[in-house]
C-alpha cells in the first residue's frame, strides 16, 4: 500500500531524470561559462582578464552592432513578412485552384519539399544558382538582360532572404493550408447559401479560422531566422564588407575571427535575452 | 460479493472540487445508477470507485475492507469506458483475452473461456477483427465482454448508451438488464439519461456539482424529489413549477393556495402559510377534464401546441399571465391551435417546494 | 413557395474499389408548404438527400425539380434554399446582429430595411438580447437559435434542417422543437427535417418519410405511418418501445383460422380469413401489435407471466412471457403487477396487424 | 470559371516552377562534366542538351569526400541512438504527469528554450568545455552536444504523438490487471511506434543536416558532409558539379523520410 504511493510520486521524477542529467551535463556548464566569459577579456598572451561590465558597455557604443542590428531585423522582418504573405496566398491559391482533393494534397506535398532540407543545404543548392557565372545570370544572358551581381553588396542581403523564402513559404504554407482544410465545409455552404462575395467569405468564414495560424507562423519565422546562420555563413561570409552581417554573424566573427571572447558572450547572452522573451511570447501563444 | 461503501469521499483536481464529500453504500448483486447531467463529477466518481484515481480525503470499502488506496488491479472491478477504450492494435479476441492473459491462464483455457463469453454476447463471428472493423454496437458488446472476462464482481458502465444510435439504445439496454440477471453481477452504470436510470437501475444516486443530492429506489425519486433540480431532471417530460403568489388560509382546516391564473385548495398546513413556495406538478398529471371527468382541480387554458409520440400527446398549454403549462395525455389529441379547453389534476399528486427549491411536501401528506 | 421534386435519384460515393449506395433511386415529392420529416437510422442517406435538395450534392443519376425547373445542375446559391446545420454554423467574429444581417447585406438591401428585418426575426425567436454578442460566447441552443433567426430574414423557397437539435441537450431540444414547429405553421413553408429521432419526427412533420439503405419505406402522414407501418422494420422503429413481432403459422380448423406458434400460443384470426384466403393463403405471419395496445387485466383470454417491470416516467412497460414468445405491453401506473404474477391479457383485434413473415411487408 | 479561381491556378503554377526548378537545376548539376556546368546558354535538358557522366559521383566516392558522408552518419546515428529512449521517458512524463513536479509547464518551457537557443550564440562555450576536457574535434564531443540538442526536439515530437493516444487504454489496462511497466511495453509502445519513427527519422534528418556545431566542435579530425560542402569554394578550381552530386545526395533522406511521414506532416514540422 505505502509502495502503491511512493511509486505513484515518484515515477514521473524517474522519467524525467535521464533527460535532465544528460541536458545539464552542458548546459550545467555552458550557462555560467558564458555568463563569466562575458565579464571577462581574452587578451593574447595572457588569458582571461576580468573587466566588469565593459563589454556590455562596448555593446552599446560599438558602432558595427548598429548596423548589424538594422540588417538582422530587415532580414528576419522583410523575410518573416514576405513568407507568411506568400504561404496564405498560395495556401488559399491551392484551395481555390485545385477540386480534385488528391490532386491537390500532392501539389502541396510538393510545395513542401523545399522545407524538409536545412539551412546548409538551400544556401549550398543556391549556390549553384546565384554564384556570378551561376544559372540565373546565364539565363538573364540568353534573354539579353544585364546580369546581376547576386552576391554583391548591393543584393547579396535580398539573395539571402529570396533563398530564405524558397525554403521557408513552406511552413506557413504548411500551417496556414491545415487552418484552412480544417475549416468544415459547412460553413463555405453556408456562405454560399447567405450568397456571399468572394471578400465577405474571406472576412467572415476564412480569416478567423486562419488567423491563428498566421500569427503562429509569424512568430516562428521571426525567430528561427534569427537562430541560424548558416546560410549567411556559406553564401557570403558577411560580405562583401558589412553587406550581409547580421548579429549573430557578428557574434561567430568576434569569438571566431577575432577571438574577443569576452564580447562574443556578452552579445550572445544579449541575444539569448531577446530570443527567450521572443519563446516565451511564442510559449504564452501556443498555450 | 462486494457491498460499496463511500465514506465522505472527496477529489479536488487543480483546487477545483469535482467530487465533494461523497457517500454512498452500494448493495450487493444489484443494478445501481449514478445519475447527473455532464459535469456533475459522476465520471469521476467512478474512477474512484475503481481505483484509477486515489481520493484526497475520505475512504473506500469493499466489504468492510479499506482499499482507498489500491490499484485497480486489486479491486474487482471491471469498467466498460464510455468510449470503449479497445486497443486498436489487437483484435477482439485479444482485447477480450487481455484480463485473462495478465493471470497467466494457459491459452487453451484463455481461448475457452473467451469463446464462451463472445458466444454469450453474440459477437463470436467478429473475434478476428480489429477495432476499426467493428461497428458501435459491436464494440460495445467486446468491451463488455472484456470486462465479463476479468471475473470481476463490480462492473462500471460508463454511459454505455450515449454513443449508440436512438433505437440501438432500446436494444443495449435490453441486454443490459438480462446481464445484470443472469450473470448476478454487481452493475453500477453512469448515466445522464434519467430513462437509463428508469428502466434499469434498482437504486439510484442523482448528483449535481461534485455533490450526491438523492439517493433511493426509482419510486422514491420519483415520488419525493429532494429538490425541484431532481424533480425536473427526473422524468420523461420536464416537471411544471409554477410559482405561488398568495396562501389565504380558509376556514375549517383548510387554505387556498393561488397562482397567477388559478387556485386551488389544500388541507391546512402550517408550513405553506409561513413560507413563501412553489408547486410542481408533472405533465403526467395533467388531465383533459372531458375525457377524464372534472377533477378535484380544473381550471382552462389554451392550447399553444400539440405534439403527438406515438400513442402519446404532449400538449402545450397558456393559462395566460405568462403562465405555461406542460402536460402529457396517453391517447392521440388533435386540436387547434387557440382552442381552450378544460384542464384537471389531482391536489394529492402535487410537490410542494420551498422558495429556495427544497421539497416540503407532497400534496398527498396534508390529506393524511 | 415551392413544390419540390426528387426524380429517381442516386448518388453513388467514392471511386471503382471502394462504392458507396449513399441514395437509391429514390424519388419524393414535397408539396406546396409541407413539413415533411426524413426519418431513419444513421447512415440512411437522409443527409445526402438533403445535400442533393440544396445542390451541395450532385445525383450521380435523377434530377431535381423545384416546380417545374429542372434545377438539377444549379449552384447552391442559385436554388435559394435556407438551411440549418446539426452544429450551429456562424460566423465567429461577427456580431449576431452581423450574422443574421450578412445575408441582406449582400442582397443590397438597404441599411434600415436590414435593421428592421433583424430585429424583426429576433423578436420572433427571442433573442434580442444576444444581437450584439459574438457567437462563441453563447450556449449551442441560442447559437441554433440565431440559426433559425438568419433563415427567417430571408425569403428562401425551402427550409432544409439537418438534424438541428441532436447535438442540444433535452431540454432546449423540446424549446426549440417548440419554436420550430411554430416558425413553420406561422410561415407555412415547405420545410424537410432531417433526423433519427422519432420523436420528433412524429411531432414536428406533417408528413414522414422512413428512409433505411438509400430507399424510402413510406412516406406518409404520421398517423398512418404509427398505425399502419408498411413493413415490421417501421413498426420496430416507430413507437417507444418499437412494436411487438409474434412468428406464427397459419393453420385453419375447420371454418376457424388460427395463427399459432410451437410454444402453444393461438390466437384466433377468424375475422380476417376472407382477406388471408385472398392471399393464398400465407403459410408463415409476423403478429404485430404495439405495446401500448396490450390490454392487460379482467377479461383477458390468454395468460401471460410477467417477468420484469420497467418504469419509464409514469408509464410501466410488462415484460410478460406468452407461452414461448416475450411480449412487451405498456401501460399507466396504477398496475399492481408483481415478477411472477401470472396476468390475463387481450391482443386486440382492431389493434394487430400481419406482416409476411419472410419479406416483412404488411397484409392486413 | 470565376477571376479569382483563374488567379489562384496563375499562382499555384508560379510557385510551382519558383519551388521544383532549384532542386531540378542541383540534380542535373551533379550529372554534368565539369564543363557543362555553367554555360551560356544553360544546358537543360540531359541527353539533349549535355550528355550526362558520373565524373561529379566517382569524385565523391572515391576521394575523402565520400569519408565525410559516413562521418555524418555515423554521428547522427549514435545521437539519435543515445537519444531515443531518454526521449520516450520525458515524452510520457510530460504527456501523461502534466502536473507532476518535473514535468510544470515551467520544466517544458525550459526545453522549448533549449530549442530555440540559436547555435552561434553557444557554440564558443561548448568548445571551450570539450576542449577543457580534452576532447575537441572527436566523436564523443560531437555526439555529446548532438544528443543534448536533439534531446528537447524530440520531446516536443513525440509528446504530440503521444498527447493523441487516449489516456482511457491505459486506465483500461490497469482495470485489467497489469503493471505500470507492462502497460507501457504492451500497450503504450505499440501505439505509438509510428510516432516514434517519425520522431526518430526527423530527430537523424536534424543531426545529419546540422553544420555550426559541427564546424566548430569538430572540423579538424571529424568532418561531416556539411562542413565538408561549403570547404569545396576554396579549391583552386570550384567543382561545381560536385555540388551537384553532393547537394542531390544530401536531399535524398530528407525527401525519403518527408514522404515516408506525410500522414504526421503538420504535427512534425510544426515541432521543427
Amino acid at each position: 500500500m505505502a509502495s502503491e504511493k511512493k511509486t505513484k510520486t515518484s515515477l514521473p521524477i524517474f522519467l524525467q531524470l535521464p533527460a535532465t542529467i544528460i541536458i545539464w551535463s552542458l548546459v550545467g556548464y555552458v550557462l555560467p561559462y558564458l555568463i563569466y566569459l562575458s565579464f571577462n577579456k581574452n587578451i593574447p598572451g595572457k588569458g582571461l582578464v576580468f573587466v566588469g561590465i565593459e563589454n556590455y558597455y562596448k555593446f552599446l557604443i560599438d558602432p558595427r552592432v548598429y548596423g548589424d542590428l538594422f540588417r538582422t531585423i530587415y532580414y528576419s522582418g522583410l523575410g518573416t513578412i514576405i513568407e507568411v504573405i506568400l504561404g496564405m496566398v498560395i495556401a488559399l491559391a491551392i484551395t481555390n485552384a485545385i477540386k480534385n482533393e488528391r490532386i491537390r494534397y500532392m501539389v502541396f506535398l510538393l510545395f513542401l519539399i523545399p522545407m524538409s532540407f536545412s539551412e546548409a543545404i538551400v544556401a549550398n543548392m543556391w549556390l549553384l544558382l546565384v554564384t556570378p557565372v551561376g544559372y540565373i545570370n546565364s539565363f538573364l544572358k540568353v534573354l539579353n538582360l544585364p546580369t546581376i551581381s547576386w552576391l554583391g553588396s548591393d543584393m547579396a542581403l535580398t539573395t539571402i532572404i529570396i533563398s530564405d523564402v524558397w525554403q521557408w513559404t513552406s511552413l506557413p504554407l504548411l500551417l496556414i493550408y491545415a487552418a484552412r482544410s480544417s475549416i468544415s465545409k459547412e460553413f463555405y455552404d453556408m456562405a454560399d447559401l447567405d450568397k456571399l462575395s468572394s471578400w465577405q467569405t474571406f472576412r467572415v468564414v476564412t480569416w478567423p479560422h486562419i488567423k491563428w495560424a498566421v500569427a503562429v507562423s509569424i512568430l516562428l519565422r521571426f525567430i528561427f531566422m534569427n537562430i541560424y546562420i548558416d546560410k549567411i555563413f556559406i553564401l557570403t561570409y558577411g560580405g562583401p564588407g558589412f553587406a550581409t552581417e547580421t548579429l549573430g554573424f557578428y557574434i561567430f566573427l568576434q569569438a571566431f575571427q577575432y577571438g574577443a571572447y569576452g564580447y562574443a558572450a556578452a552579445l550572445s547572452i544579449i541575444t539569448l535575452l531577446i530570443v527567450g522573451i521572443l519563446t516565451y511570447i511564442f510559449w504564452k501563444f501556443m498555450r | 460479493m462486494p457491498e460499496i461503501k463511500l465514506e465522505k469521499v472527496t477529489k479536488t483536481i487543480n483546487e477545483k472540487p469535482i467530487v465533494q464529500e461523497v457517500s454512498l453504500e452500494i448493495p450487493n448483486k444489484s443494478f445501481y445508477c449514478i445519475l447527473g447531467p455532464p459535469g456533475s463529477g459522476k465520471t469521476m466518481l467512478m474512477r474512484l470507485i475503481a481505483g484509477l484515481e486515489a481520493p484526497d480525503e475520505g475512504k473506500i470499502l469493499f466489504d468492510e475492507k479499506d482499499v482507498t488506496n489500491l490499484g485497480p488491479a486489486e479491486r474487482n472491478v471491471a469498467i466498460v469506458f464510455q468510449d470503449f477504450a479497445l486497443y486498436p492494435h489487437l483484435t477482439a479476441f485479444d482485447n477480450i483475452a487481455s484480463p485473462l492473459k495478465v493471470k497467466k491462464l494457459p491459452m487453451n483455457e484463455i481461448k475457452k473461456k473467451v469463446e464462451e463469453i463472445a458466444k454469450y454476447l453474440k459477437i463470436d463471428h467478429r473475434l478476428t477483427h480489429f477495432p476499426a472493423e467493428l461497428s458501435g454496437g459491436e464494440l460495445q458488446r467486446v468491451a463488455i465482454a472484456r470486462a465479463l472476462a476479468k471475473g470481476a464482481e463490480v462492473i462500471l458502465l460508463d454511459e454505455p448508451l450515449v454513443r449508440l444510435d436512438y433505437k440501438i439504445r432500446e436494444n443495449m439496454r435490453e441486454e443490459l438488464y438480462k446481464l445484470q440477471k443472469e450473470m448476478g453481477k454487481n452493475i453500477i452504470l453512469i448515466s445522464s439519461d434519467p430513462i437509463d436510470a428508469m428502466s434499469l437501475a434498482e437504486k439510484i444516486a442523482v448528483m449535481k456539482s461534485g455533490k450526491v443530492i438523492q439517493t433511493g429506489t426509482r419510486e422514491e425519486i420519483y415520488e419525493r424529489p429532494a429538490n425541484i433540480f431532481v424533480g425536473r431532471y427526473f422524468g420523461t417530460v420536464e416537471m411544471n413549477i409554477l410559482d405561488i403568489d398568495k396562501v389565504v388560509s380558509k376556514d375549517a382546516g383548510k387554505i387556498i393556495i393561488k397562482t397567477k391564473s388559478f387556485e386551488m385548495e389544500l388541507p391546512f398546513c402550517k408550513k405553506l402559510v409561513e413560507e413563501k413556495i412553489k408547486i410542481g406538478i408533472r405533465a403526467e398529471h395533467l388531465f383533459i377534464t372531458e375525457l377524464s371527468g372534472p377533477m378535484d382541480v380544473n381550471f382552462e387554458a389554451k392550447i399553444m401546441l400539440t405534439e403527438v409520440i406515438g400513442s402519446d400527446t404532449i400538449i402545450h398549454l397558456d393559462l395566460g399571465l405568462n403562465e405555461t403549462l406542460r402536460a402529457s395525455v396517453p391517447i392521440i389529441y388533435r386540436r387547434k391551435i387557440g382552442e381552450k379547453i378544460r384542464i384537471g389534476f389531482d391536489p394529492r399528486k402535487i410537490y410542494i417546494f420551498s422558495s429556495n427549491g427544497e421539497l416540503l411536501a407532497r400534496g398527498s401528506d396534508l390529506y393524511d | 413557395m415551392t413544390r419540390v421534386f426528387l426524380d429517381h435519384i442516386t448518388k453513388v460515393y467514392g471511386d471503382k474499389k471502394k462504392r458507396v449506395l449513399a441514395v437509391n433511386d429514390l424519388t419524393l415529392e414535397i408539396p406546396e408548404g409541407t413539413f415533411v420529416g426524413l426519418l431513419g437510422p444513421s447512415g440512411c442517406g437522409k443527409t445526402t438527400t438533403l445535400k442533393i435538395i440544396a445542390g451541395f450534392e450532385k445525383p450521380t443519376k435523377g434530377r431535381i425539380y423545384f416546380d417545374d425547373e429542372d434545377v438539377t445542375n444549379w449552384e447552391p446559391r442559385r436554388r435559394n434554399v435556407a438551411m440549418v446545420f446539426q452544429f450551429p454554423i456562424l460566423y465567429p467574429t461577427v456580431t449576431v446582429y452581423e450574422n443574421i444581417a450578412l445575408p441582406l447585406k449582400a442582397a443590397k438591401f438597404s441599411e434600415s430595411m436590414i435593421r428592421e428585418e433583424v430585429r424583426k426575426a429576433a423578436e420572433i425567436i427571442g433573442i434580442t438580447e444576444y444581437l450584439n454578442t459574438k457567437p462563441p460566447k453563447l450556449d449551442l441552443a441560442t447559437r441554433q437559435k440565431v440559426i433559425l433567426a438568419k433563415t427567417l430574414v430571408r425569403t428562401p423557397t425551402i427550409f432544409l434542417l439537418d438534424e438541428p437539435l441532436t447535438i442540444l441537450d433535452p431540454k432546449a431540444r423540446v424549446e426549440l422543437r417548440t419554436k420550430i414547429k411554430e416558425i413553420q405553421i406561422g410561415l407555412k413553408k415547405s420545410m424537410v427535417y432531417v433526423t433519427h429521432d422519432q420523436t420528433e419526427a412524429l411531432t414536428l412533420a406533417e408528413k414522414i418519410a422512413i428512409m433505411n439503405e438509400g430507399k424510402i419505406l413510406q412516406y406518409d402522414t404520421p398517423e398512418n405511418i404509427y398505425n399502419k407501418p408498411n413493413n415490421t422494420f417501421i413498426a420496430w422503429f416507430i413507437g417507444n418501445p418499437g412494436m411487438n413481432h409474434i412468428e406464427c403459422n397459419v393453420s385453419k380448423e375447420g371454418d376457424k383460422m388460427y395463427l399459432i406458434t410451437e410454444g402453444g400460443f393461438k390466437y384466433d384470426v377468424t375475422f380476417l380469413a376472407n382477406e388471408l384466403e385472398k392471399l393464398g393463403p400465407p403459410q408463415n405471419v409476423i403478429l404485430g401489435i404495439r405495446p401500448e395496445h396490450v390490454q392487460i387485466g379482467i377479461g383477458g383470454d390468454m395468460k401471460a407471466e410477467c417477468i420484469r417491470i420497467e418504469h419509464i416516467g409514469d408509464r410501466i412497460i410488462l415484460h410478460l412471457k406468452l407461452y414461448d414468445k416475450i411480449l412487451r405491453a405498456k401501460t399507466l401506473t396504477g398496475i399492481t403487477v408483481k415478477p411472477g404474477d401470472i396476468v390475463p391479457i387481450t391482443l386486440p383485434k382492431e389493434k394487430i396487424m400481419l406482416f409476411d413473415a419472410t419479406t416483412g411487408s404488411l397484409l392486413i | 470559371m470565376n477571376l479569382v479561381r483563374i488567379i489562384s491556378i496563375i499562382i499555384v503554377i508560379i510557385w510551382g516552377i519558383f519551388s521544383i526548378s532549384p532542386l531540378y537545376i542541383v540534380v542535373i548539376s551533379g550529372f554534368k562534366e565539369l564543363n557543362d556546368v555553367f554555360t551560356v546558354p544553360p544546358k537543360l535538358i540531359p541527353f539533349i542538351d549535355f550528355q550526362p557522366s558520373l565524373e561529379a559521383y566517382y569524385k565523391v566516392f572515391y576521394t575523402e569526400i565520400g569519408q565525410t558522408f559516413i562521418t555524418s552518419l555515423v554521428i547522427a546515428i549514435a545521437a539519435t541512438v543515445i537519444t531515443l529512449p531518454v526521449v520516450i521517458f520525458s515524452a510520457y512524463g510530460f504527456s501523461r504527469f502534466p502536473r507532476a513536479a518535473m514535468n510544470d509547464p515551467r520544466s517544458f518551457f525550459i526545453l522549448l528554450t533549449l530549442r530555440m537557443t540559436p547555435p552561434f550564440a553557444v557554440v564558443l562555450p561548448i568548445l571551450l568545455y570539450w576542449s577543457s576536457l580534452g576532447l575537441i574535434d572527436t566523436y564523443p564531443a560531437l555526439i555529446w552536444t548532438y544528443t543534448v540538442f536533439s534531446i528537447p526536439l524530440g520531446v516536443w515530437i513525440l509528446k504530440g504523438f503521444i498527447d493523441s493516444i487516449p489516456g482511457r487504454l491505459e486506465d483500461a489496462a490497469r482495470v485489467d490487471g497489469y503493471n505500470f511497466a507492462s502497460t507501457f511495453i504492451k500497450f503504450v509502445l505499440p501505439l505509438m511506434a509510428s510516432g516514434l519513427a517519425a520522431t526518430i527519422a526527423l530527430v537523424w534528418l536534424f543531426l545529419w543536416n546540422e553544420f555550426l556545431f559541427a564546424l566548430k566542435i569538430a572540423g579538424g579530425n571529424v568532418v561531416t558532409y556539411t562542413v565538408k560542402l561549403p570547404q569545396l569554394r576554396h579549391a583552386e578550381r570550384i567543382m561545381w558539379n560536385v555540388y551537384g552530386a553532393m547537394g542531390t545526395i544530401s536531399i535524398i533522406p530528407p525527401m525519403i523520410i518527408f514522404l515516408a511521414f506525410r500522414r504526421y506532416i503538420t504535427k512534425l514540422y510544426l515541432a521543427r
